[in-house]
C-alpha cells in the first residue's frame, strides 16, 4: 500500500466552485448582452469585447505582479469586464472602455487585494470613475436599431486614445433622461421588451430578470437582494406617484435604466454584498432607497450605480449589527 | 414534511453497505487497547503483563466518575502495557493484548448481574460495562443517567439519524437489533424516571423505522427526520423532534433531554442484565477501496490495517478515514485501534483535494451553519489572528460538523482554522 | 546637522509624503497647479514666520499656555497672508477660499512650532521651517501637476496636451485628490519595499 | 424649513465635509480604526460643531458690530479653544460616563479644521442663525457618518490579505475616493447647487 496521506475533515466537498459559479454568472448575463449587441450594432460589440479584454489582461496583470491567488480561469474578471461593458453607452470610446476596465480591476480590486477582498464592486468603481471622468461621452445615447448599425460602427467608438470623441450624428435619450429633463414618459413593454435608447446591456429588462432568475433558482445569487432592491424602489414609487402623478409609478421605474442589471447582477456580487440574514434585506431595501431618491430628488436621471456603491460601504457595518441568533440563546 | 433544523446541508449519502448485514471477522493476532477511548479520565489498568484474560474480563477501570472501563475483547494473554498512539498524534497509555489462537466468540461476565430495580446499583453497572456513547463522541453513558438535582428529565431521545454519508453500522443496528434498542431505551427511562422516550430515525432508513416500530409494542414514539447533516448531532436531533434548543455551552439535560446513540442503547440491553462489558461494536467498512465493505461486528482495539486486510483493500489506497467523512479524521497510521467511538473505516483510492482559494463571501456558509454561526467572519478572525473577534462571533459553539467546509465553494478548509483558533484560544490565559 | 535640519522636510520627512499632516489644504487646493503653488508659499511663509517668532519668545511663553500662544501667533500672519493674497489676486483669494484661513489649523505648523521651534535656536528653527515648507508646496506641487495635468490638460495654466485631449474630469473634483494622494504614496511604498 | 432641509442636505451628503472638502482628514485617517472609537469621536464633533457654530455666530455679530473683522480668525480660534474646553469641564461635572466616551477627543477637536471650517463658511455665507444651526448639524451628521463607515469598513480591510505597498494610508484614500466618488450621487439633491 503506498504512503497514506492524511487532510483534515470534511472528507466531501460539495460540487461547487467559484469558478462554476462565476462563469454560470456570465452565461445568465449573456442573453442581455447579445440583445444589446444586436439592437446597437458592432459599437456595441466592440465595447464588451474591448472590456472583457482589458479587464482579464489588468487582472492577469495585477495577479502575477502581486503573487495574488486567483487566475483568469475563475471568470471574475470575465464578469467585472462583461458588466461594465453592459453599462457603458453603444458609442463611447473604445479607450475609455479600456480604461475603465483598467481601474476597474485595479482600483477597484487589486487595490484590495484582489479577488473577494474588495468592498466596492469593480465594475461599478470603474464605471463610476468613468461617470466622474468623461460625463460628456458617458451621457451620450444611441438610438436602438440604427439600420446601419452591423455596417459601420458609432463615430465616437474609434476615438484615438485620449482625445475628445466625435459627435454621433445621430442621437438619443434614455427614458429616465426623457422623464427627467423633457417629462416624457415611455411605453412600459418598450422599458422591458428592450426598445429604448440607454447602456448596453440594460435596455432588455425581460432578459435580465430571466438570467438572474435562473442564477436565483440555482442559488448562484442570493434573491433576497433583488426582491428587497425592486420590492422596496417598487413600494416607495408607487407611494410617491399615488401622491404626485409626476413621479414616476412602480413598473416604470423597475423597468427604466441599469435597475435590474443593478438589482440582479451588481447588488447581488457575492464579495461586495452581505452574507447575514438581516443585513441583506437592510442592504437592499438601502439600495432600492437611495435608487429612488437620487432618481427623484437629485441632479441626474440615474441613481442605481450611486446606490449600490454606496451601500457596498455599509456592509462591514450592516453585518457588525446583524450577526445571526445564537443557536439557543447566548449563554 | 418531516421535521428537522435550520440550515444545514445535503451531501451525497453513498451508504452503499447498507444491505449488507453485520458479520463477524477472525481476531487479529495482536488487540491494541488504549486506555483513553472516551471523553474524560483515562482508565486505571488493573492487569499485568504475562497475564491470560479471557473475553470479557475486566482489564481497566474507571475510577473517576466522568470515565469508562475497558474489557479484554479477546481472550488471550498482555503482551505489554505502555504507549499507543492516537489519530490525533498523541500518545495514550494502553495495552497490547496478545489474543490466543483459536479463541472463540464466547464473552464471560465479569461481574454478578445487577439488580435492575435498584437503579443506584444500575447506573453503577453501566458505569462498569464501558458503556460509552457508541455515535462518535464516547461520553461516558452512566454519566447521563445520573439527573444532577433539581433537574428534571423528560425525554429519553435515541438517535438513530446517522446522517453521515457512508455510514450504515446504527442502521443496521436498527435492523437487526431492534428489541435491545426498545428494552435499552425503556431501561433509560426508567433510571431517569422520564415519561417518554422517542427515536428519531431519518428518512433514509424506513426500513428500520418499520423494525422498530415492530418492536416498539408502542412504548417508544418512533419519528422520522429530515434526510439532511448533520441531523444525528444531538442538538439538532433535540430541535428537530422536540422544538427545543439547548443553549449554548449546555447539554441536552438543560432542556430535559438526554439522547444516546442506538448501539449504546442496544448494548445496554445486551450487556448491563447480564454483566457483560463492551468488547465489541459495529463498523461500518466502505469506500471505494475496499472490494468486500460492509458491517464488521468488530472487537475493541482491532488494528485498522488488519480490519481493512480482512475487507479486502486494494493496493492503491490512498486515504483512510475514521469514522465518518464529514466528522472522521484522516490516519496514516494502520497500527491505530478501533475504539469504542469509531463508526467507519473509509478506505479511498483518491485522494480527492482541492486547492482552497479566496473567500468570496458567497454566504453558502452562513446559510449551512447548523448552529447560526458566520463561519466566514469567524475564518476572517482566526486567520488575522483576532482571537476575540472569533470568540465575539461564538467559536466556541461551533462543534466542527463540517457543513462549511463542505459547502465552500472555494475549499476553504475552514474546519481547520476553527480547530487551530480553538487550541490557540485554550493556550491564551483566562481572562479575569 | 545644519544642513539636515534644512534637508530632512524636503524628502526624508516630507509633511505630505511622509507624515501625511496637513492632508486638508493637500487635498482640497491642489486641481490646479497654480493654486498649488500659492497654498504651498502661504503656508510656507506662515510657518517660517510662526517657527521664527516662536523661537525667539520661547523662553518668554509660560508652559501652560504656550499651544495657545502658538495658535495665536499661528492666527496672526494667516489673516495677515489671507490679506496679502487678496491684494495680489481676488481671483486666486476666490480660488483657495476658507482654506487660507484654515492654515491656522494645518498640523504641520503647530506641529513644528511644538516639536521643533519651541525647543530650538532661531537659525535652526528657520531652517527647520524654511525646509519642511519647501518639502510642503513641494508635495502640493506633485499632487497639483499630476491632477490639472489630466484633469484640465494643461500645466500652470499651459495647455500641454494639446487641443484634442479630453480633460478626466474626475481628476480636479474631490475623489481625484484621494486617488492622486493614493498613487503618489503608492509609488513612495513600492519605492521603499524595492530599496529595503 | 423648506430651506433648512436643503441645506442639511447639502453639508451633510452633497458637500460632505470629509468627501468633498477635504476636512477633518486628519482624525478620519487617524481615527477611523475602531467602529465605537469613531462613533464617540463622530458623536463629539457633532456638539462641538453645533456649541462653536452658535459661538461664531455671536462672536461674529459682535465683530462685525465694532468693526474689527480682521480679528474674526484669531477671535474663532480663541472661541473655539475654549468652548471645547467648557465644554470638557461641563460634561465631566455632569456626566462622568459621557466624559469618559468622550473625553479623550474633546482636546483632539480644538485642531480639527472642520469645526473652525464650519465657523469660516457660515460667516463667508451670511448664514442666519437657524441656518447657522442646520448648517453645523448637517456638517457634524455627515463628518459622523463618514468616519463610521470609514472605520467599520478599515476595520473589516484590517484582516484582508491586502498588498504591504497597499496596506493602510493609501487604501484607506482609495476608498475614501470611492465613497467620494460615490457620493457625488446625491449632486443636486434638494433643488441645491
Amino acid at each position: 500500500m503506498k504512503a497514506l496521506l492524511l487532510k483534515g475533515a470534511p472528507h466531501l466537498n460539495s460540487e461547487r466552485t467559484t469558478a462554476y459559479i462565476m462563469w454560470h454568472v456570465c452565461w445568465a448575463l449573456l442573453p442581455a448582452a447579445l440583445w444589446g449587441i444586436w439592437s446597437f450594432g458592432l459599437s456595441a460589440l466592440s465595447v464588451l469585447v474591448v472590456c472583457v479584454g482589458a479587464a482579464c489582461l489588468a487582472d492577469f496583470g495585477f495577479t502575477s505582479r502581486f503573487h495574488r491567488l486567483g487566475s483568469l480561469s475563475d471568470g471574475s474578471a470575465v464578469i467585472t469586464g462583461l458588466l461594465l461593458g453592459m453599462t457603458l453607452p453603444p458609442s463611447v470610446p473604445l479607450w475609455m472602455a479600456a480604461l475603465g476596465s483598467l481601474v476597474a480591476i485595479g482600483l477597484g480590486k487589486h487595490a484590495f487585494g484582489g479577488l473577494g477582498q474588495n468592498l466596492f464592486n469593480p465594475a461599478l468603481v470603474g464605471r463610476a470613475f468613468l461617470q466622474a471622468a468623461f460625463p460628456a461621452a458617458m451621457t451620450r445615447w444611441t438610438p436602438p436599431f440604427l439600420s446601419d448599425r452591423f455596417q459601420s460602427f458609432l463615430a465616437g467608438s474609434w476615438t484615438i486614445p485620449f482625445a475628445r470623441p466625435q459627435l454621433d450624428a445621430i442621437s438619443g435619450a434614455t427614458p429616465l433622461g426623457l422623464l427627467k429633463f423633457d417629462h416624457m414618459s415611455s411605453h412600459i413593454s418598450d422599458l422591458f421588451l428592450g426598445q429604448t435608447a440607454g447602456c448596453i446591456g440594460e435596455t432588455a429588462s425581460v432578459l435580465v430578470l430571466t438570467g438572474g432568475a435562473y442564477l436565483a433558482l440555482r442559488r448562484m445569487l442570493d434573491w433576497r437582494i433583488p426582491i428587497a432592491v425592486m420590492g422596496s424602489v417598487f413600494v416607495i414609487s408607487g407611494v410617491a406617484n399615488q401622491l404626485n402623478a409626476n413621479y414616476p409609478d412602480g413598473l416604470f421605474m423597475l423597468g427604466s435604466g441599469g435597475l435590474m442589471v443593478g438589482a440582479w447582477f451588481m447588488a447581488t456580487d457575492m464579495v461586495t454584498s452581505p452574507v447575514t440574514t438581516g443585513a441583506i434585506w437592510l442592504f437592499g431595501v438601502l439600495i432600492g432607497f437611495l435608487i429612488c431618491a437620487i432618481r427623484f430628488w437629485g441632479g441626474l436621471p440615474e441613481g442605481v450605480m450611486y446606490a449600490i456603491l454606496i451601500a457596498n460601504a455599509t456592509v462591514p457595518l450592516l453585518e457588525r449589527f446583524t450577526q445571526p441568533k445564537a443557536f439557543g440563546g447566548q449563554p | 414534511m418531516f421535521p428537522t433544523f435550520a440550515r444545514g446541508v445535503h451531501p451525497p449519502q453513498l451508504k452503499t453497505t447498507a444491505e449488507m448485514p453485520v458479520r463477524r471477522l477472525g481476531f487479529a493476532p495482536e488487540l491494541h487497547i488504549p486506555l483513553g477511548q472516551h471523553i474524560g479520565a483515562p482508565a486505571q489498568c488493573v492487569v499485568k503483563v504475562g497475564q491470560r484474560l479471557e473475553r470479557g474480563s475486566l482489564i481497566a477501570e474507571g475510577r473517576s466518575f466522568v470515565s469508562a472501563s475497558i474489557h479484554a475483547p479477546v481472550t488471550g494473554t498482555v503482551r505489554k502495557i505502555g504507549w499507543l498512539a492516537t489519530p490525533q498524534g498523541q500518545r495514550i497509555q494502553g495495552i497490547v493484548l496478545a489474543s490466543e489462537p483459536g479463541a472463540g466468540q464466547e464473552h464471560v461476565p465479569f461481574r454478578a448481574p445487577p439488580d435492575l430495580n435498584d437503579p443506584g446499583q444500575w447506573v453503577d453497572a453501566v458505569a462498569r460495562s464501558g458503556l460509552v456513547g457508541l455515535g462518535g463522541a464516547a461520553f461516558p453513558t452512566h454519566v447521563k443517567l445520573k439527573v444532577p438535582d433539581g433537574r428534571n428529565v423528560d425525554t429519553v431521545m435515541i438517535n438513530g439519524a446517522e446522517c453521515e454519508p457512508y455510514l450504515t453500522a446504527d442502521h443496521r443496528a436498527m435492523l437487526e437489533w431492534p428489541d435491545d434498542i426498545v428494552s435499552g431505551s425503556l431501561l433509560m427511562k426508567k433510571v431517569l424516571g422520564a415519561e417518554r422516550v422517542v427515536i428519531g430515525v431519518e428518512a433514509n432508513k424506513m426500513d428500520a423505522v418499520k423494525a422498530l416500530e415492530r418492536a416498539s409494542n408502542n412504548c417508544v414514539d418512533i419519528r422520522v427526520v429530515q434526510v439532511k447533516y448533520p441531523q444525528g448531532a444531538e442538538k439538532m436531533l433535540i430541535r428537530a423532534l422536540l422544538r427545543r434548543e439547548v443553549p449554548a455551552g449546555g447539554l441536552p439535560m438543560d432542556v430535559g433531554v438526554v439522547v444516546a446513540n442506538v448501539q449504546t442503547a442496544a448494548m445496554i440491553a445486551r450487556l448491563v442484565p447480564k454483566g457483560l462489558g463492551l468488547v465489541e461494536r459495529i463498523v461500518t467498512v466502505a469506500g471505494d477501496a475496499v472490494e468486500k465493505p460492509g458491517n464488521y461486528l468488530v472487537p475493541i482495539g482491532t488494528p485498522v490495517g488488519f480490519l481493512l486486510q480482512s475487507a479486502g483493500v486494494v493496493p492503491d489506497c490512498q486515504r483512510v478515514i475514521l469514522g465518518g467523512p464529514m466528522m472522521g479524521v484522516s490516519v496514516a497510521d494502520l497500527q491505530l485501534p478501533i475504539t469504542k467511538g469509531t463508526s467507519g473505516v473509509l478506505a479511498f483510492k483518491t485522494a480527492q483535494d482541492h486547492e482552497s482559494g479566496p473567500c468570496i463571501r458567497c454566504g453558502y456558509c452562513v446559510q449551512a451553519c447548523p448552529m447560526s454561526l458566520n463561519p466566514a467572519a469567524i475564518m476572517r478572525s482566526a486567520r488575522g489572528g483576532d482571537l476575540d473577534g472569533c470568540v465575539q462571533y461564538r467559536l466556541r459553539d461551533c462543534f466542527e460538523c463540517g457543513s462549511c467546509a463542505f459547502v465552500c465553494p472555494s475549499k476553504i478548509p475552514l474546519v481547520q482554522y476553527f480547530r487551530q483558533a480553538k487550541l490557540d484560544l485554550r493556550k491564551q490565559p483566562v481572562a479575569v | 546637522m545644519t544642513a539636515d535640519t534644512f534637508s530632512k522636510g524636503l524628502w526624508r520627512e516630507n509633511p505630505v509624503f511622509v507624515q501625511v499632516l496637513g492632508m486638508c489644504p493637500v487635498l482640497a487646493v491642489t486641481n490646479t497647479a497654480i493654486n498649488s503653488m500659492a497654498m504651498g508659499l502661504a503656508t510656507l511663509f506662515v510657518l517660517v514666520m510662526s517657527s521664527t517668532l516662536v523661537s525667539l519668545l520661547r523662553h518668554l511663553i509660560p508652559k501652560q499656555v504656550r499651544i495657545a500662544s502658538f495658535i495665536l501667533i499661528i492666527a496672526t500672519f494667516v489673516t495677515a497672508v489671507d490679506y496679502v493674497i487678496q491684494a495680489i489676486s481676488v481671483e486666486l483669494h476666490k480660488a483657495l477660499g476658507a482654506f487660507i484661513s484654515l492654515i491656522v489649523v494645518n498640523c504641520i505648523i503647530l506641529g513644528r512650532a511644538e516639536a521643533f521651534a519651541s525647543k530650538n535656536g532661531v537659525l535652526d528653527a528657520m531652517k527647520d521651517a524654511l525646509g519642511m515648507g519647501l518639502g510642503f508646496t513641494f508635495g502640493l506641487l506633485c499632487l497639483g501637476g499630476v491632477r490639472e495635468l489630466f484633469g484640465s490638460g494643461s500645466l500652470f495654466g499651459w495647455h500641454v496636451l494639446g487641443p484634442h485631449f479630453e480633460p478626466w474630469v474626475l481628476m480636479v473634483l474631490p475623489p481625484g485628490g484621494f486617488f492622486t494622494l493614493a498613487g503618489w504614496l503608492w509609488l513612495i511604498e513600492l519605492r521603499k519595499g524595492r530599496a529595503t | 424649513m423648506s430651506q433648512l432641509f436643503p441645506l442639511f442636505l447639502d453639508a451633510c451628503l452633497i458637500n460632505n465635509f470629509i468627501l468633498a472638502y477635504f476636512l477633518g482628514i486628519c482624525p478620519f485617517l487617524g481615527v477611523t480604526r475602531e467602529v465605537n472609537t469613531s462613533a464617540r469621536m463622530g458623536g463629539a464633533v457633532i456638539f462641538v460643531m453645533l456649541v462653536s457654530s452658535v459661538c461664531a455666530f455671536g462672536v461674529n455679530a459682535l465683530l462685525t458690530g465694532l468693526g474689527v473683522e480682521f480679528l474674526r480668525l484669531i477671535s474663532f480660534i480663541v472661541v473655539i479653544a475654549s468652548t471645547v474646553q467648557l465644554v470638557e469641564m461641563a460634561i465631566k461635572k455632569l456626566s462622568p460616563a459621557l466624559f469618559r466616551s468622550l473625553g479623550i477627543f474633546l482636546p483632539l477637536i480644538t485642531t480639527n479644521c472642520a469645526i473652525l471650517a464650519v465657523a469660516l463658511f457660515q460667516t463667508a455665507r451670511e448664514y442666519r442663525f437657524l441656518q447657522c444651526v442646520t448648517y453645523a448639524l448637517g456638517a457634524g451628521v455627515g463628518f459622523f457618518l463618514v468616519l463610521v463607515l470609514m472605520a467599520s469598513m478599515r476595520q473589516h480591510l484590517d484582516l484582508s490579505d491586502t498588498p504591504k505597498s497597499v496596506k493602510g494610508t493609501v487604501l484607506a484614500l482609495v476608498v475614501a475616493g470611492i465613497l467620494s466618488t460615490a457620493f457625488m450621487g446625491f449632486a443636486g439633491m434638494g433643488g441645491g447647487s
